[in-house]
């Protein structure tokens, strides 16, 4: 039984990992970032990196690619996102060629491979980044293997949590934000420079994204097409949780993650993928504004 | 007597506070009625739910002695309601024609209408007239001036040929010129119609009607010709905090 | 009226449009000048002297990971036979096309190669649905397809010469061997959700009724899904005592690693893996796949000279970490099968060369390998290897020589009585066959 | 009086070159056009469902991929590869190796399901569910979607979640649908005695004819008063109802039609590419109609038809340039980018932008009228 539940909470962690950020930033912003799961994959291609050239403790390897992602998602909003304020789905198109484009450009090592240059740790091939000995070996609780691995990222994951929470409901920064994600204008009237709350926002987005492929690198192979199915994740968890609400988000990785684990463990993996799916349709067509929409009059 | 519109005690509720508080209203035929009373008094709540926008909670509404309680909106509008609302709402992206093109709905249904190409008719053209909009008839709606925009809507309204019309502040936002031109469009209609007027200008609403039903807290605080109504105690007690009947 | 209305419209434009918008301008007369030469291109004469053939592996997409070594080594191949003189004394000239990892694309890219550029082979294709996508073009223009990587069986194709192992080359060694000299009975055979796993998961059943092992259970994993947590789990919980995978691709590396996460040890609970490559487990990081078994015609460390030859190149060619493996190596010998066929069938043309590939032999890096007459797949040499920390394979056993592919071995087929023949598929034994069983 | 002529002018040209292509172009390029134009079909769709209705379906590859499987499973019956095949009792060669040992040798129960496969020996058969079925399904996510007011982003994940749904399931039931290796090895697609060999003209035309077709139908449908009011829906959906329109019924009938013509698009894709994939209920590929839609031009069905044809041609041409072997991803990553940015209304909007300039001198009331019932509703900023 606490196997059920830790290995649910492990997979809503994940899930929520990724979805932190697009709530954000399409909860916020009103911007679709399909772009977001690549953010994930080059925040793992930091971590083989760093590693494998600075070889930077596997930990610090998390700051290291906030920085960089959301360098990246900085850029992105500066160069991109911010045309295309007022435009979801146009915003949604944009991004996605961006996706091909990071995708593509990682493959051959940043243009490099064009001069015959190859990067080892970079291009078309699998990377892997070693996790520490001290993530990996499982604790014995009461006659039950807790992964240490995935107990490090539940407490990521709740720390990354609190830090996003803290940054919008206690700052003046997260004041600003939450004053132009309610109404631009008047927040811009009211002297509130939104162009800035705008791109500081989207590039913590993206920050939370790279942290998330740190993590992920230490579960999975990192390879140039590892986001393109994490994104769509992200975003059944965001739409079901209710735009604009990270205690959604919270909720509906949870609901999602316990309900893939626990009929992965009682049927199988292709049941549960497909249970999770028929559930994002179900409650979204009982509640078209997800579960935690904030509803007026 | 003949009443299109009766309403037996109407209640509605948003999570426990009632906007609207069991309330009686009775509309003869073709009689133009203002429905005044400050703001949050649950004016524009009874036309929702007259409307089928808000739900009752309790109570019921006849139109033509039908009980139309809760149905759904368009099945309200083909059964000859028509709105105009607070914030004119038009089709922005289609040129004045078109909207009344789609306005002009006797055939609601899918399929009659795929073999149908949209077409003007006289009556179109007659209220394009009555609005004064002939001359950017083509134009795109979302191209036209307020005081425009709020008579386009009403436009909208009488091509669809209601019993019934609901008009929540048809002049707000508006001239002095641009209120009046909008009374005797009003009483134009008069008699043609039924109108049920939501209304803060006094002024505006001696200019139209004969009859004022004022509400307060979702209840019916009073009815009756605009004189008395004017000089009414409880009115005016209920006024105070909004300055005075003349100016609310 | 509709229709004119619109397409005028655009049209009509085109022209207006070109002196106006800048961007519409360098697109429009882009997508002109790349168009244009590709249409005439594929038509335009073939220069004498060259020999054209086709090489179709993903550069790009998911599957992009393997097939682009693959590629690689083609064209590494085809470069060692032009240094060698070409093939009737003309060089061959490789065209690249990439596939993208999407069947419509592979579909796409095998018409330019066949019908476009008519070129008499063409080397590639990763994962069955890929062949399956490119088959039909094959079929219709007599062409022939050179398949590399080791499948299902259940194909019988005239048109396709399979280099890669069939089940019974992967599994008629490793069943037994896991029971007789691992001693493990208990079988959890787990896999990614698609043909190949399930087929190889029919085939190990039927060798476990054989040599009396015990199946405990099948379970497969979405293709692509990484997460293994709550498998793992099961894994734990069923009393098997040794786990048989046909996990592909990336989903092999998140299993390995779930599986050491989780504190399952090799040594209790072995994997034995039928598609846990040198490249896999580099990319998993060798740590978590010391101990681990998989049954491969060839690896890495295969001790005989041109291997070490094939091995030394290759890594000059791609890269001192580039690792050799089993569809690599199938991938460069079947470049030479096909220089050796084009050489005695005299003429590039695809008939010819089947016919002339038939029963033709190689000194691969693996050792002697043989196309089949009767199937058209390859004689491959079974050996089972033990990951190793340092990522490489210790062969544990090894068969003397290579052993008849047999496709259709799931329904009995057997070197004496077989079902694809040099006739075709011959449907009435299948179907016997399948009664019986 | 000026955009008519020029109207007539292009489509005469265009209808033109579209009959005289086949001497222009070798086999290759000939079954690839058709290929393409399969895609300008789903252009049309995309357009119907997102620029008319404002319906943005992330899953339009679930029809197309319905489409293609009831075609193909007929066409596989009847392919002489099948055991049996073309006879009175065909079996498709998978199902043998997905067989339980022992099964019954019969498409009644050779595997389980597999008797659906039965009343598809009839080639008319397939094609009639290539169309049905994706009506049928749909009506019934429509229904349910739209009676529950979901709209905007909302019916976007639906949709997507959908497809996926379908796509796994598609993939699990391997014994029936022959898993991730799809149908192939198919019999020519053959209707009254006429069969359609995928490289010749004779297929080219079919694809051609039923593109026009279906260029007009949609064309017909967006002017009729129907697409007029679905505009009105797609501004404002509550106005719309308190006109006394049913909102719901209007948006399931055009998502309705647009997946009718996505499944017609499968159909005629397995006619000129002779195979059935999983694959085709991917995201990439429904999000790639998308962008086809957004670059032509979403509000116009012309504009979306030739986008999905244009793009198609770029990128297989992109992708054919050595130069560009590696790089052609980049190209066209940087192209949708560039069209969202600098022609959010796409190419369909320039052009008419250009169209009412050059008819500006006319009275703009003679202009309006056609380009109303034209692509003219691309000058609406997209939503």
């Amino acid at each position: 039984m606490a196997e059920i539940i830790f290995i649910g909470l492990s997979l809503a962690s994940i899930l929520l990992l990724v979805a932190l950020g697009l709530a954000i930033t399409y909860g916020a912003m009103g911007v679709i970032n399909m772009a977001h799961g690549e953010l994930v994959m080059l925040g793992a291609y930091t971590a083989v990196l760093a590693i494998r050239y600075l070889d930077v403790p596997f930990v610090l390897c998390m700051p290291l690619a906030f920085l960089v992602s959301g360098t990246i998602g900085y850029a992105t909003e500066r160069l991109l996102v911010r045309h295309l304020y007022g435009r979801l789905i146009d915003t949604l198109l944009a991004t996605w060629g961006l996706s091909y484009i990071l995708i593509q450009l990682v493959r051959v090592d940043f243009g490099l491979a064009f001069l015959g240059i190859n990067v080892p740790g970079l291009g078309p091939g699998l990377q892997n980044v070693p996790i520490p000995a001290y993530l990996t070996r499982p604790i014995l609780i009461g006659g039950f293997h807790f992964q240490t691995y995935r107990s490090f990222i539940i407490l990521v994951a709740l720390l990354l949590l609190l830090l996003t929470w803290w940054l919008i409901f206690r700052t003046s920064y997260g004041m600003q934000l939450r004053a132009v994600s309610a109404n631009r204008n008047t927040a811009a009237c009211c002297g509130v420079n939104d162009r800035r709350v705008n791109a500081w926002t989207f590039a913590y987005g993206s920050g939370l994204a790279g942290v998330a492929g740190v993590l992920l690198s230490g579960l999975q192979t990192v390879d140039p097409d590892m986001g393109t199915h994490l994104v769509i994740d992200g975003f059944l968890v965001v739409v079901v949780g209710g735009v604009g609400s990270i205690l959604g988000a919270i909720a509906s990785s949870a609901v999602l993650g316990e309900i893939n684990g626990l009929v992965a463990l009682w049927w199988n993996d292709t049941v549960a993928r497909a249970a999770v799916f028929a559930l994002v349709i179900a409650i979204i067509i009982v509640r078209p504004r997800g579960l935690f929409a904030l509803r007026g009059r | 007597m003949d009443n299109v519109l009766s309403i037996r005690s109407l209640t509605v509720e948003f999570s426990g506070f009632k906007a609207v508080d069991s309330l009686n209203l009775d509309i003869a035929r073709g009689e133009i009625r203002v429905v005044i009373g400050a703001n949050g008094a649950g004016k524009t709540t009874l036309m929702d739910a007259i409307s089928g926008k808000a739900s009752a909670s309790q109570g019921q509404i006849l139109f033509n002695s039908a009980d139309i309680t809760n149905w759904p909106e368009h099945r309200i509008a083909r059964a000859g309601i028509g709105r105009k609302f607070q914030i004119p709402s038009i089709f922005k992206n289609l040129s004045v024609r078109q909207n009344y093109q789609v306005a002009l709905s006797q055939e609601p249904r899918v399929l009659h209408n795929v073999f149908r190409r949209p077409r003007d008719t006289a009556r179109i053209e007659d209220v394009l007239n009555l609005v004064g909009l002939t001359g950017s008839a083509d134009e795109p709606a979302g191209n036209l001036s307020h005081g425009q925009t709020q008579w386009m809507e009403l436009g909208m309204v009488l091509v669809q040929d209601p019993a019934l019309i609901l008009l929540d502040e048809p002049t707000a936002g508006m001239t002095v010129a641009e209120t009046s031109r909008t009374a005797d469009i009003i009483n134009r209609l008069h008699g043609r119609h039924t109108i049920l007027v939501v209304e803060h200008d006094m002024a505006f609403v001696r200019s139209i009607c004969r009859t004022i039903t004022v509400m307060h807290m979702g209840r019916k605080l009073a009815e009756g010709p605009v004189e008395e109504i004017e000089n009414h105690p409880a009115v005016r007690e209920a006024y105070l905090g909004s300055g005075g009947i003349g100016h609310a | 009226m509709g229709t004119p209305c619109g397409t005028g419209l655009n049209l009509g434009a085109w022209g207006m449009n070109i002196e106006r918008r800048k961007i519409l301008k360098s697109a429009t007369l882009g997508a002109a000048a790349l168009t244009v030469p590709t249409i005439l291109g594929s038509r335009a004469a073939r220069a004498e002297g060259e020999i054209r053939v086709g090489v179709l592996y993903s550069l790009t997409g998911t599957t992009a990971i393997v097939e682009k070594s693959m590629s690689q080594v083609t064209l590494m191949a085809i470069d060692e036979i032009n240094k060698a003189g070409g093939v009737l004394g003309k060089k061959v000239v490789p065209i690249v096309e990439d596939p993208a990892s999407d069947p419509r694309t592979f579909n796409e890219k095998a018409n330019k190669l066949v019908v476009g550029d008519q070129v008499p082979s063409v080397f590639g294709c990763y994962t069955s649905a890929s062949r399956k996508a490119v088959l039909p073009v094959f079929e219709q223009f007599h062409n022939l397809l050179w398949y590399p990587t080791y499948y299902e069986g259940f194909e019988c194709s005239k048109n396709v010469i399979y280099t890669g192992a069939v089940p019974n080359q992967q599994l008629s060694n490793f069943v037994p061997w896991i029971i007789k000299t691992l001693g493990k009975k208990k079988f959890f055979i787990i896999g990614s959700n698609y043909v190949y796993p399930r087929e190889m998961s029919k085939v190990t059943r039927i060798l476990l009724k054989q040599h009396g092992g015990e199946w405990v259970a099948d379970e497969y994993l979405p293709l692509g899904d990484a997460e293994w947590a709550a498998m793992v789990a099961k894994i734990k919980n069923s009393g098997c005592d040794v786990v048989f995978s046909n996990v592909v691709g990336d989903s092999v590396v998140a299993f390995y690693r779930e599986y050491k996460n989780q504190g399952l040890s090799m040594d209790k609970l072995p994997i034995c893996a039928t598609v846990t490559s040198e490249i896999e487990v580099a990319a998993m990081g060798p740590e978590f796949a010391v101990d681990s078994y998989t049954s491969f015609p060839y690896f890495e460390t295969v001790d005989n000279p041109q291997n070490h030859r094939f091995v030394e190149k290759y890594k000059s060619f791609a890269g001192k970490d580039a690792v050799t493996y089993h569809a690599l190596e199938c991938s460069y010998f079947q470049v030479h099968l096909w220089a050796q066929a084009i050489e005695k069938a005299g003429k590039a043309d695809p008939m010819a060369i089947r016919e002339a590939a038939l029963g033709q032999k190689y000194l691969a890096p693996e050792g002697p390998v043989k196309i089949e007459p009767q199937n058209q797949n390859t004689w491959l040499t079974p050996r089972i290897g033990q990951a190793q920390s340092d990522g490489m394979f210790k062969i544990v056993d090894a068969y003397k020589e290579p052993i008849m592919p047999l496709p259709y071995a799931a329904y009995g087929e057997t070197p004496t009585n077989l079902f694809c023949t040099a006739h075709g598929l011959n449907i009435p034994k299948l179907r016997m066959a399948l009664q019986k069983s | 009086m000026k955009p008519r002529v020029a109207m007539g002018v292009g489509s005469v040209l265009l209808i033109a070159l579209a009959l005289v292509l086949p001497a222009m172009l070798g086999a290759l390029w000939l079954n690839r056009v058709a290929q393409f134009m399969t895609y300008g079909i789903l252009g049309v769709a995309m357009a119907i469902a997102w620029g008319y209705a404002g319906i943005l379906n992330l899953g339009q590859g679930l029809y197309f991929g319905i489409g293609a499987y009831m075609l193909a499973m007929s066409l596989k019956l009847a392919a002489p590869g099948s055991l049996e095949g073309g006879t009175p009792m065909p079996i498709p060669d998978f199902m043998l190796w997905n067989a339980a040992p022992g099964a019954p040798q019969d498409l009644c129960c050779i595997t389980s399901g597999s008797f659906l496969w039965i009343p598809f020996q009839r080639e008319w058969f397939g094609v009639l569910m290539g169309v049905v079925v994706p009506a049928v399904v749909a009506l019934g996510i429509g229904y349910t979607m739209f009676r529950a007011r979901v709209s905007g982003v909302y019916v976007a994940i639906i949709t997507l979640a959908l497809a996926l749904l379908a796509r796994l399931v598609l993939i699990d039931a391997q014994p029936v649908t022959n898993g991730f290796n799809g149908l192939t090895s198919l019999s020519f697609f053959s209707i009254g005695g006429i069969t359609f060999d995928p490289y010749q003209p004779r297929t080219y035309y079919l694809v051609v004819g039923v593109l026009a077709l279906s260029l007009v139908l949609a064309q017909w449908l967006v002017s009729s008063r129907a697409g007029l009011i679905l505009q009105a829906i797609r501004d404002d959906e509550n106005r719309t109802r308190y006109l006394g329109y049913n909102v719901a019924s209007y948006q399931v009938f055009f998502f309705v039609v647009s997946a009718v013509l996505a499944g017609t698009a499968g159909m005629l894709y397995v006619v000129t590419a002779q195979f059935a994939s999983p694959t085709f209920l991917d995201v990439a590929f429904s999000l790639s109609m998308v962008v086809w839609a957004a670059v032509g031009g979403r509000n116009s069905v012309v504009g979306a038809c030739l986008g999905a044809i244009g793009l198609s041609v770029l990128s297989s041409a992109a992708s054919e340039t050595p130069a560009l072997l590696n790089a052609w991803q980049l190209v066209l990553g940087a192209i949708f980018i560039g069209a969202v940015l600098f022609l959010p209304r796409g190419l369909a909007g320039v052009f008419n932008d250009l169209l009412r300039r050059h008819a500006a001198p006319d009275t703009s009331r003679a202009a309006s009228a056609p380009l109303a019932a034209s692509g003219a509703r691309a000058t609406i900023p997209g939503q």
